[in-house]
């Protein structure tokens, strides 16, 4: 069973359709399934709702299909770096789920594990709660958040092995794993595939059943916030 | 004379004990890592990563490596790395000993409002609902009072709440407060602050 | 003439295509793997494997590599191993395409109960209730009737349930069986076996 | 925070203590925190109730608790291996909650992450879902199960580091990673204790944040099914 294939385009050819709803994995520009969303852009793909933690920015990452107009609706936790994405939002062309970035990372995972709802303290007594389920634990209350079922997945991994199984560098791993899981199809991007043995199996981030097909690629890998501190300071 | 930014984190960095698991959020609270000493404190960036280490030097940035203000930062010794989920698992499941956070406003009941300002651009909440909701003890560090004098310290909330009766402490230029029953009761007054001056400048209870 | 332990097995084999992740019970459904003949099917432990290998080398077991049945085993290429959480979010999840199992009875409904005899030792469930709820699609594959030769296949379940309405395709020494619309449809007889064989062996409705 | 005691009883010290909750990591034999339920065996602490998959077998792991009657309660999916199990169940001094094995160890997770209670697919229409409250999502259903709180995790990894960084090897670390999770305090037992910084940051199974106290020690491991081929099948 052949998962690798020869560019993003080709590893998305049949999953994408208008409407859809796509489960993208990065935090900010970090780990962020780049060359996935240059193919979503070329194959002009509308009306798409993403979960993603942030929406890029203007230029980059999920940035450039808000540039197209292809997004439709987002569900975020914080999207404060991309001035088109307020715009649009402010005009009334975008949605915006707003959920708390925890909340976001355990419904993916949720969705994933089969689970279509968990309990959370997070956003008890605030605006998250409003029209959500509420029930008490223990004398706590607690708030109901669904799963995330998302039609495809988009991920970044630093190394692939053919089989699918993926390893992840530093925090570039970040909602990679669990917007995999919760997706019918993953489709991910690594910038190297080894041969099946190469990684450790003790190591795995990711095993290759979350994982459809696979395309290796060159990465921008842009940074966001350079931030440094200067020799002297050592 | 009130605390400066760096008197109140280093103030906040007395919260902190041999040990702990900390979360610290942007702003003042960043610079509390400065004032920890020898203590053995573990720095949690809710991006994926425990034991988060100061800014790289020039020229080795790593875009796999950022915290959760997206700057650039480095690994240490105990370092280890994870998923979100798993990240925000440890946050929720009350693994992180302290959270040292800003704030918009407090109300004298501990609720907590920093992340929305209605009829201004929203930029979301991130991971601040959930580490108000999870950790063991919320420490806000925070002027007093904002730019017209009036008091962030309040009866209660005016602005969209980040999460409900989450306070236990408030450190501000003019002193400590805890949240209590029945009101914000004074731990303590920075130098040359009178109880007066304290009252003066809040509009919670002070018990 | 009916299919022996093998043949059942070499059928249930049949079930399985490229590229799928299959979990395999003890008994019966432990021997299909020797019939996968060169397909790419990856083997789940449900204690945390995928890509489970054969027994080791006498002389080469190891005491922290063994599957759901406790036995000794061996890793392979593909290769990955993860904790039990992780393990059952997959099969909860649907990730894992099949699971072939046995089973005590099933139901034309597609109940099944293959854990516990009330008033014998019971011994567990273990992972069996989570495969049957989450994987993809479940094959039984069993002898067609018990010792004393009653039909295991029944209008409705006697046994306390596994799963209710979760058997897809039931594989036994008489044939094949899909849990179909009001009773089960057959889909293939083995050598040798007649329509009114299979009537006379079963319980359940056939349609 | 000196995070290493020398010796299993100097690793408990303090924790135990009688009708306790204690949440063990193992599957079968395999990866269970041998030297810690000697321990406890030692302390003599009685009327615990225990979250393990498995219960051991007679004379070793769990097993060894049940021969000094400490143990009143045990929440596990499979106890077969076990006589000893099996007469003090059956004569009533045992008491018993089977979960599914998936439900357990997502119960731990759970517990460990904060979250009460989860729908989950599994045990639905089975004496399973008896007394458990049910909740219909997109036309199934589910039921409540509830997270697991531990006053204590005991667990067993193969190397730590002094941080308590922990790495599992191979499938020995089944349990261990969610029991860890859902104790108030967690005691890790481990077959080296290696300096921080000699562990791939990037591949640590548990963060030390989750384990309290560390103890190194030589492990039986013992074989519950020692099952080979000979080289003639090769």
């Amino acid at each position: 069973m052949k998962k690798v294939y020869g560019s993003a385009s080709e590893a998305l050819d049949g999953l994408l359709f208008d409407g859809m709803f796509i489960a993208a994995g990065g935090f900010g520009l970090c780990g962020i399934p780049e060359l996935l969303i240059d193919a979503i852009k070329d194959a002009g793909t509308k009306d798409i709702t993403i979960a993603s933690n942030n929406c890029g920015v203007d230029d980059f990452g999920l940035g450039v299909l808000l540039q197209t107009k292809q997004i439709k609706k987002m569900l975020s936790s914080y999207v404060g770096e991309n001035a088109e994405f307020m715009r649009q939002y402010l005009s009334g062309e975008l949605e915006l789920e707003f959920n708390p970035q925890g909340t976001l990372a355990e419904r993916m995972r949720a969705g994933g594990c089969g689970i279509p709802g968990f309990y959370t303290k997070t956003g008890v007594g605030t605006v998250i709660a409003e029209g959500k389920e509420s029930k008490m634990f223990n004398g706590e209350e607690f708030i109901l958040e669904e799963g995330i079922f998302a039609d495809l997945s988009i991920v970044k991994a630093w190394k692939a092995d053919d089989t699918g199984n993926l390893i992840f560098r530093k925090t570039a791993r970040n909602f990679n794993p669990p917007a995999a899981m919760c997706g019918k199809v993953c489709v991910a991007e690594v910038e190297e595939i080894v041969p099946r043995g190469s990684l450790d199996p003790d190591c795995i981030h990711l095993p290759g059943i979350y994982v459809h097909r696979l395309v290796q690629g060159a990465h921008e890998k842009r940074i966001e916030q350079r931030t440094v501190r200067t020799r002297e300071e050592a | 004379m009130p605390w400066d930014r760096n008197q109140m984190a280093e103030r906040a960095a007395q919260e902190l004990e041999d040990g702990m698991y900390v979360n610290l959020g942007i702003g003042i609270p960043t610079l509390v890592a400065n004032y920890v000493g020898d203590k053995d404190i573990t720095l949690q960036s809710e991006n994926g990563m425990l034991g988060m280490g100061p800014f790289p030097y020039e020229g080795e940035e790593d875009p796999d490596l950022i915290n959760a203000g997206k700057q650039t930062i480095t690994e240490l010794a105990r370092t280890s790395y994870f998923d979100s989920a798993q990240s925000f698992g440890m946050i929720r499941g009350g693994k992180i000993a302290a959270a040292i956070l800003g704030a918009m406003e407090v109300a004298e009941n501990g609720d907590l409002a920093n992340w929305m300002i209605p009829g201004k651009l929203v930029k979301g909440m991130g991971g601040a609902m959930d580490l108000v909701a999870g950790v063991g003890r919320v420490i806000v560090v925070m002027d007093h009072t904002n730019k017209k004098g009036e008091s962030k310290i309040l009866k209660s909330c005016t602005l969209p709440l980040t999460g409900k009766g989450v306070v236990d402490r408030i450190i501000t230029n003019l002193g400590v407060l805890d949240v209590a029953h029945k009101g914000l009761h004074v731990v303590e007054l920075a130098p040359g602050v009178t109880r007066a001056d304290l009252e003066a400048a809040t509009e919670a209870t002070l018990v």
